[in-house]
């Protein structure tokens, strides 16, 4: 059960989050004009290290924030997490 | 006869001698002492076979002291009680225990299945895989049922465990896992540091490797000093004393689990278990070590045991494990036990040293010889040593005896390194696996890091504590680190067998080193398809004392080091877990709370039948005297579209909107426009999914400039929460919008039907229900029934209705005035099933349309979406897949048949023959409608808006019907809508 | 209507009849806090209109720590739970001026203020082992050095998520949510069996 | 080469008789040739599976299967074991049927007794809607010819007497599903005995060889880069789920995949009182009982990217309390082991065994959780694909291209979420 560091509430037990998947995986800014490979890149082709990985998790029992959190895949070692939004 | 034949007149410092405890084993009355371990109490008793082995059900006795034995597992308790697979070394004997062995009929000592062991010859590893593939039907109508027959030890238990199992989550700088010398040590180290401690282990009492043995400590005896450690630790507030607790697991970030066991004399009311989940900064590794066997010929009999066990038994029980002892082993320990038994009246009949050199003036010493055999079947009866040089004419030396303590050298216990995936390393020279490098915020020290002697353990685990205080930040001074005049290394050099025959490798599955040598010879060279093809380690004892040994043997099979060869994966939990352990707190309700609305008692006072809707409860029904259940909905039904009728929707979610972004945002979250609702108006709104699936629908109302108001399903309401704050968090950080969950505040009631009117007017006195004032989708506050409300004039019935919320904790007093006022108009509660029904009348969709995998288009709600691709979801509804012709569309069906009812999970074909041939599509929703005088049903179809007028056959083969049914449109009631406006 | 609707307020625990089950004395007592009224407020911490506006209408600032529960006006209690997020507990007494204040001292300007009053249920937890009992089902650390009186936190606790105020180093106040109240409660009874756990009115 | 040697009874006895020391190897450790006209990477099920139907249907013999550790150690040697074809897409339906009727005949096809076991799989639900879909779901198999048939609650009384179906649990269980012909098999014997009847026409096995990189030389795949040094290749097919994006990265292709955990454990081992896999809806619990006797319990993901094999205590505390609601007595055994296994999340819960863009190149992956039921199809499917240069009929609707156009087989309806489904 990993240990995530909310930079508000402290540290919190993986049991109080929701995943999110891939961080930075950004929404093209003008959905129309992307041609559907960009966009289908943007549904369904994600980064999947083994290593290093940044993700989003929502803090939904605690103070209800999204986290940017980087996490090792395969050690899961946790390296940072910040609030997505400031 | 005495009753502890096997009991030393004196000793034994965790018995106590004032009263004796009677126990039952096989239906045979012994007695112990309090203090005493099953596995301890048979031994005094004299009971020397207490177990069968799983394959060949050979004769077992006691092999270990602890957590590793292999052999002696016992059936504890009786009918409902009893509770299978325990070693008996874990079981504390109380009053009136009773015990039986397993694997075996009629009883462990006389067992039937014995004759299996001489059909050892044709069952090598493996051969399940080789036969009984002929005649093919045999496999399942013979084979099978007989390997099953004979899998398993202990019998399936008849009843659920019935014992409380308490649990517990703390926090900690320092967790010692392992309370011999180092443990305490570090522990005491951490502690006087100023590091909040937490100190777990296994036995009754600290003190590890000085519970079997003595040793000394300063110049006092070694327990002693554990004890007044024990006492200075018990005394500081920050540090928590676990005993009988064996840390079982190692999870990621420092999660420890503990497993902690009542005594055997705990008042009643201790809990069973309590499972204690450890977040620790740093953690101690002072597991201690295993034994190991050594391998000749007849090395399971009753009587060859651990030779530290056997002095163990003596030194913390006053147990003899026999009376004519034979001590063979590869190191200095053979000594120590051989002048321990020796004390304690057990004569020793040889001391076998593997080690040609070795000499003690005071034993009946042969150095540089080994067991090459023991003797005896049901109990051994003496041993053949034999030089280990292997020098020609060694005719053997044959030894009477019915005791062999065997000590083949130490295993570290590096399962928790292990878990914590740390990496391993081999020390060739000293034949050890080794921690290496940790995977986490851990140390290992003493025995578990390779450390045999004391005072090496003493200044290692003190050394760990120090540290691992300093790195959770604790660094007062500890003092000075305890010392013992023990510095001898402990080391063996490597040594594992002589001889040949059935030399046991897992006493548990019946592994030899053939079965080993022979996976080696059919290509089975990974250690892991050693272990499988084998079974080698795969017990409950998870190999703690086979580990070593088999490693070694499919090395020397291989002739390649063992380095190469490498371990099995540690996985957790080091030793079993009850599974009521796990599953304490999360039965029922205490895994997945039960929600009720505020009207919740009124239902049940009522009768209602419930229905689940997530984790919610609602009223399905409220039964009628006199008629079944299909008559009770639909009386609901055509009272409330006669009348009135009221509903709770209390589950339904509910999301405050504010902020100056509140009505862009909207138009981004719905696939349909929000930001022209004027104040005091509302919509229905659908929410897509990325993917352009449908995900969820609800009703929008505009309470202000910038404020809404929306209601969201019951089942997606957390899901729509999550979705909102993910999108303005990360997609859209830039729009100040606050959405807050008002779910829990309000109660909600609907009052639908054409005299929903009337009886609203009534209750809400001041409120103007005209169709001017208060149009379809408008809101207003109002009192209603004398409670603050808000009101909506919405519809899902189909009929006039009017949605009322109220804050919670009104709910019951809104719901019952209500019904009060109504009495008067006949207006009658309705469940979810009246609801769904009339839903259905009217075409609306649910999650059984809205599946996951349609689009609006599919569901015919696709002039809804507005062309703008920014909002979620709409963009993909250009990809060609989702624009294809020919995909399900949803249409009504009418059954033609008057008569018939819709069976559940109906498919739609072509024809009505039911065989296997592509479906068309399938029902989603279906219903007597006592409306109409027919059954109705929606259903998802190919092409299905195209075929409107066709006739289709709605089937379920799995219940062998079917009937015909003209494709109609999804509305079957008040296509026009006349009946909304009241 | 005022005086009706407050003979019409209903706890969610009324079904459970707990003054029928009230007496003994255990390791834990457990008993139910008094209605009070509950507002979520909403806000950018860092604009200092919005900040004066709080401070003006509560007598405290929104700048807490996380967690931090701070006594304002007419015995209300304003705690941080979020970045942008604060709840504010007022007596019931206090008939809504406060969060009336607060709201027209935020009229025309950023945040938003909620009532949810209703939408919680407070269960007290006291006594020895008040910590011991909750500590069966979070994570979080409720050592005094680490959770002293007077922080709060929103966790989740056995079945159900709940805002943990410490009033005193045994005493807690849980704000579960209405629904799941019932369940809880079922779920503190029955895994305080281990402390004799009694109810206490 | 040498024929194969025929196990038997009769070799049994013929074993016993000579002390078992002339048992030959079970497949060969060859050292890897240069080239081979097919290499297939993943010695797991699938791909050896490919690799014996490249050498029995299609007639290539010049084939490796190249394993990182020892074949059959990845998801093939940990998972719940079951085998079923009891799916809700017909597309799913078609190639999950062909699995199992090519389990039925697998034990003597590779003279190797895998212990296929068809004890029947039970699903069973607890609500209306629960109960509409699963019926639903098992009417669309009779549709697709495939055996499925309701229970009542007496037939579940009868079939499954551990299960608690009082009425007043937190779920009550209302009714059930069952396939007849689902059932387990013994996991690593697919491996061994894939293996074997692979090497014995002629298949080169090589363990212990780690692919580092696949060469691609315009637009073509070439051969392959292994800790053992370059092995050319006429055709490549990718077998290694758990860790296909890792290899079609080294092929510079992204696949619409993340890797998660699935957690399992089984108790200590007891005498036989469970015969037929239960699967609850309500809880995400499975449920069976080993030929060894050991229950074995099988759950969700634990929800987040990962690769470490080893699952959340959380993860357990939830899956052991559902088997214990759901089969009360388990809760008086003992959890002996726990492990997790790394699942290839596929972005709509269904595999892709498809030609990649990279000539020469295919796989079989995103197995989510089902992968050890379809590995004799997908096997067989890879080894089509590869042999003809084009998928079958069977595995053609599981293309990458599905992700592209939106004709995702969604078989929960989920959307793409890997962890979702």
């Amino acid at each position: 059960m990993l240990l995530i560091p909310c930079p508000f509430c402290g540290d919190r037990d993986e049991t109080e989050f929701a995943y999110g998947g891939e961080a930075g995986n950004e929404r093209p800014a003008d959905p129309g004009a992307a041609t559907d490979e960009a966009w289908t890149d943007y549904l369904c082709f994600h980064d999947n290290p083994k290593g290093p990985h940044r993700e989003l998790w929502f803090h939904r029992d605690g103070c209800r924030r999204w986290l940017t959190v980087e996490r090792d895949t395969w050690t899961h070692e946790l390296r940072s997490a910040r609030l997505s939004r400031p | 006869m005495r009753r502890q034949p096997f009991r030393t007149a004196e000793g034994g410092h965790l018995i106590d001698r004032t009263g004796p405890l009677r126990f039952d084993f096989d239906g045979h009355r012994h007695e112990g002492y309090r203090g005493d371990s099953l596995a301890s109490g048979l031994l005094a008793a004299g009971v020397r076979i207490a177990a069968r082995s799983f394959k060949y059900h050979r004769p077992r006795g006691v092999w270990g002291f602890g957590a590793e034995e292999p052999n002696v597992m016992v059936t504890a308790g009786i009918g409902e009680e009893a509770r299978p697979n325990l070693k008996a070394t874990e079981i504390p004997l109380s009053e009136g225990l009773e015990a039986s062995g397993q694997n075996a009929w009629p009883s462990v000592a006389w067992d039937l299945g014995g004759a299996l062991g001489l059909a050892g010859g044709i069952l090598p590893a493996g051969f399940y895989y080789k036969t009984f593939m002929w005649p093919a039907r045999w496999w399942l109508a013979l084979y099978e049922p007989l390997l099953r027959r004979l899998a398993g030890f202990g019998p399936a238990p008849p009843a659920p465990d019935g014992a409380f199992h308490a649990k517990r989550r703390v926090n900690a700088d320092v967790l010692v896992a392992g309370g011999g010398p180092a443990g305490v040590a570090a522990a005491l180290a951490a502690a006087r540091a100023g590091a909040r401690v937490v100190l777990a282990d296994e036995n009754v009492r600290f003190g590890g490797d000085l519970l079997r043995a003595p040793g000394e400590i300063g110049d006092g005896d070694g327990l002693a000093w554990i004890d007044a450690a024990t006492a200075e630790l018990e005394g500081m507030s920050r540090v928590r004393l676990l005993r009988r607790a064996t840390v079982t697991g190692y999870y990621d970030h420092n999660l420890l689990l503990v497993a902690e066991r009542a005594a055997g004399d705990a008042p009643p009311g201790t809990p069973e278990t309590r499972l204690w989940f450890v977040r620790a900064r740093e953690v101690v590794i002072a597991a201690g070590a295993h034994e190991r066997p050594l391998l000749f010929a007849g090395n399971d009999r009753p009587g060859v045991m651990s030779a530290s066990a056997a002095g163990g038994y003596a030194h913390a029980y006053g147990v003899l494990a026999g009376r004519r002892a034979v001590i063979a082993g590869n190191n200095d320990s053979i000594y120590s036990v051989a002048r321990l038994l020796r004390s304690a009246g057990v004569s020793i009949a040889a001391v076998a040293d593997t080690r040609p050199d070795s000499e003690a003036p005071d034993l009946p010493c042969r150095a540089g010889r080994a067991v090459e055999r023991a003797f005896g079947s049901r109990r051994v009866r003496g041993a053949l040593l034999r030089r280990t040089d292997g020098r020609a004419g060694d005719r053997g030396e044959r030894i009477a005896c019915d005791l062999v303590a065997v000590a083949g050298g130490w295993s570290p216990a590096v399962h928790l390194h292990a878990q914590a995936r740390g990496s391993l390393s081999y020390d060739e020279e000293r034949g050890l696996i080794l921690p290496d490098r940790p995977g986490g915020a851990n140390r290992s020290a003493g025995a578990a890091a390779g450390r045999f002697d004391l005072d090496g353990c003493l200044a290692e685990g003190w050394a760990a504590g120090v540290a691992a205080a300093a790195s959770s930040g604790h660094e007062r001074a500890a003092g000075e680190p305890p010392r013992s005049p023990d510095r001898s290394a402990g080391d063996a050099p490597v040594f594992w067998q002589l001889g040949g025959g059935k030399r046991f490798v897992d006493l548990q599955y019946d592994v030899t080193a053939a079965d080993v040598e022979l996976a080696a010879r059919e290509g089975y060279r990974s250690v892991e398809h050693v272990k499988r093809y084998t079974a080698l380690g795969m017990g409950t004892d998870q190999g703690k004392t086979s580990g070593m040994a088999g490693l070694v043997l499919l090395s020397e099979a291989l002739g390649r080091p063992v380095a190469r060869t490498g371990t099995t994966t540690f996985r957790p939990p080091y030793t079993p877990v009850p599974m009521a352990a796990m599953a304490a707190g999360l039965i029922g309700e205490g895994q997945d709370a039960l929600r009720r609305t505020a009207a919740d008692d009124w239902h049940e006072a009522r009768g209602a039948v419930f229905t689940a809707a997530g984790h919610w409860r609602r009223p399905r029904y409220y039964p009628r005297e006199g008629t079944g259940e299909d008559e009770a909905i639909e009386a609901e039904v055509r009272e409330t579209r006669a009348g009135v009728g009221i509903v709770d929707v209390g589950t339904l979610g509910k999301v405050d909107i504010q902020g100056r972004d509140a009505a862009a945002f909207l138009d981004l979250v719905y696939a349909n426009r929000m930001s022209s609702l004027k104040t005091g108006r509302g919509r229905y709104g659908l929410m897509l999914r990325e993917d352009g699936r449908v995900f969820d629908d609800g009703v929008v109302m505009r309470l202000g400039e910038s404020h809404f108001y929306l209601t969201t399903t019951t089942a997606q309401h957390h899901a729509v929460m999550q979705h909102m704050e993910y999108l303005l968090q990360t997609v859209w950080p830039e729009l100040e919008v606050y959405a807050t969950d008002v779910s829990e505040h309000w109660f909600a009631a609907a009052l639908a039907g054409p005299g929903s009117r009337a009886l609203l007017g009534e209750a809400a006195p001041g409120l103007d229900l005209s169709d001017e004032a208060f149009p379809m989708m408008a809101v207003h506050a109002a009192a209603v029934a004398d409670l603050p409300a808000l009101v909506f004039r919405m519809s899902y019935s189909g009929e006039l209705s009017y949605e009322i919320a109220v804050p919670a904790d009104y709910g019951l007093a809104l719901w019952t005035r209500l019904l009060t006022a109504g009495r008067e108009h006949g207006l009658v509660p309705y469940g979810t099933d009246a609801m769904g029904v009339m839903r259905l009348e009217k075409g609306h969709v649910t999650h059984a349309e809205a599946d996951g995998r349609t689009t609006p288009d599919d569901l015919g709600l696709g002039r809804m979406v507005r062309a703008d691709a920014r909002s979620i979801g709409v963009r993909s509804l250009a990809l060609p897949a989702l624009r294809r012709k020919g995909r399900q569309q949803l249409v009504g069906l009418s059954v033609i048949d008057a008569q018939a009812r819709i069976p559940p999970g109906c498919q739609v074909a072509e024809s009505g023959d039911m065989r296997p041939a592509p479906p068309l599509g399938h029902v989603t929703s279906f219903c007597y409608s006592p409306t109409l005088g027919r059954a109705l049903a929606l259903a998802l179809v190919e092409n299905g808006r195209a075929r409107t007028g066709q006739t289709v056959h709605v089937a379920s083969p799995v219940t062998g019907f079917s009937t015909a049914a003209e494709v109609v449109s999804p509305v079957f009631y008040d296509a026009e809508g006349v009946r909304l406006r009241g | 209507m005022a005086d009706d609707a407050t003979d019409a307020r209903r706890s969610a625990l009324a079904g459970l009849d707990l003054g029928s089950r009230a007496g003994g004395a255990g390791g834990v007592l457990l008993g139910e806090g008094p209605a009070r009224e509950s507002f979520v407020l909403r806000g950018p911490v860092d604009d200092p209109a919005f900040a004066q506006a709080v401070e003006t209408a509560l007598g405290a600032g929104p700048a807490l720590e996380p967690g931090e529960a701070r006594e304002c006006r007419e015995d209300a209690l304003l705690i941080r739970l979020g970045p942008d997020e604060w709840r504010l507990v007022a007596p019931l007494s206090d008939d809504g001026r406060l969060a009336a204040r607060l709201a027209s001292e935020l009229a025309g300007g950023r945040g938003a203020l909620v009532n949810v009053s209703s939408a919680s249920t407070v269960i007290t937890v006291a006594g020895e082992h008040a910590a011991d009992l909750l500590a069966t089902g979070t994570g979080i650390d409720l050592d005094p050095a680490a959770f002293p009186p007077g922080r709060a936190a929103r966790t989740r606790i056995g079945n159900a998520q709940a805002l943990v105020h410490r009033r005193a180093e045994d005493a807690f106040e849980l704000h579960v949510p209405r629904s799941y109240a019932r369940s809880f409660w079922e779920w503190l009874e029955e895994r305080g069996r281990e402390f004799d756990a009694a109810v206490a009115l | 080469m040498a024929a194969m040697q025929r196990y038997s009874i009769f070799s049994l006895l013929r074993g016993a008789l000579s002390g078992h020391r002339d048992w030959q190897p079970a497949w060969r450790a060859p050292e890897p040739k240069s080239s081979y006209d097919v290499v297939i990477v993943g010695g797991g099920g699938h791909g050896l599976a490919a690799a014996y139907y490249l050498a029995r249907n299609h007639g290539i013999t010049n084939v490796a299967v190249l394993e990182r550790g020892w074949i059959g150690g990845g998801n093939t040697g940990r998972n719940t074991t079951i085998v079923r074809s009891n799916y809700l897409l017909p597309e799913n339906q078609r190639f999950y049927e062909h699995s199992l009727k090519l389990w039925e005949g697998l034990s003597r096809d590779l003279n190797y007794n895998v212990m296929f076991s068809p004890r029947g799989v039970i699903n069973v639900f607890h609500t209306d809607a629960q109960r509409d879909y699963w019926i639903r779901r098992h009417n669309g198999m009779r549709y697709a010819g495939i055996d499925a048939e309701l229970l009542t609650r007496a037939d579940l009384a009868r079939l499954v007497p551990a299960l608690d179906l009082s009425p007043g649990i937190r779920h009550p269980i209302v009714g059930g599903v069952i396939q007849p012909r689902g059932g387990v098999a013994r996991h690593d014997a697919v491996a061994w005995g894939y293996a074997r009847a692979a090497d014995a026409l002629g298949v080169d096995i090589i363990q212990d060889c780690e692919v580092t990189g696949i060469d691609v030389e315009a637009g073509r795949v070439t051969g392959l880069q292994t800790s053992r040094g370059p092995i050319g290749a006429g055709r490549v097919g990718l077998a290694v789920a758990g860790h296909s994006s890792r290899l079609a990265e080294m092929a510079g292709i992204r696949l619409p995949i993340e890797t998660h955990l699935l957690t399992a454990t089984v108790s200590e081992p007891v005498k036989p009182f469970m015969d037929k896999v239960v699967s609850v809806a309500a809880a995400h619990v499975y449920v069976s009982q080993t030929d060894k006797g050991e229950v074995l319990i099988g759950g969700t993901l634990d929800g987040y990217n990962s690769w470490s094999q080893r699952g959340s205590p959380a993860r357990l505390e939830d899956i052991l309390s559902a088997a214990c609601e759901y089969f009360p007595r388990i809760s008086r055994l003992r959890q002996l082991r726990h492990w997790a296994g790394v699942m290839d999340m596929s972005m709509d819960g269904s595999p892709i065994i498809a030609k990649l863009p990279v000539e020469g190149l295919a796989m079989t992956g995103g197995w989510c959780y089902g992968g050890f039921k379809a590995t004799p199809a997908s096997g067989w499917c890879l080894a089509w694909t590869l042999a003809n240069d084009a998928p079958h009929a069977l595995n053609a609707p599981f293309s990458l291209e599905r992700f592209r156009t939106g004709a995702v087989l969604d078989e929960n309806g989920a959307g793409p979420v890997a962890w979702g489904h």
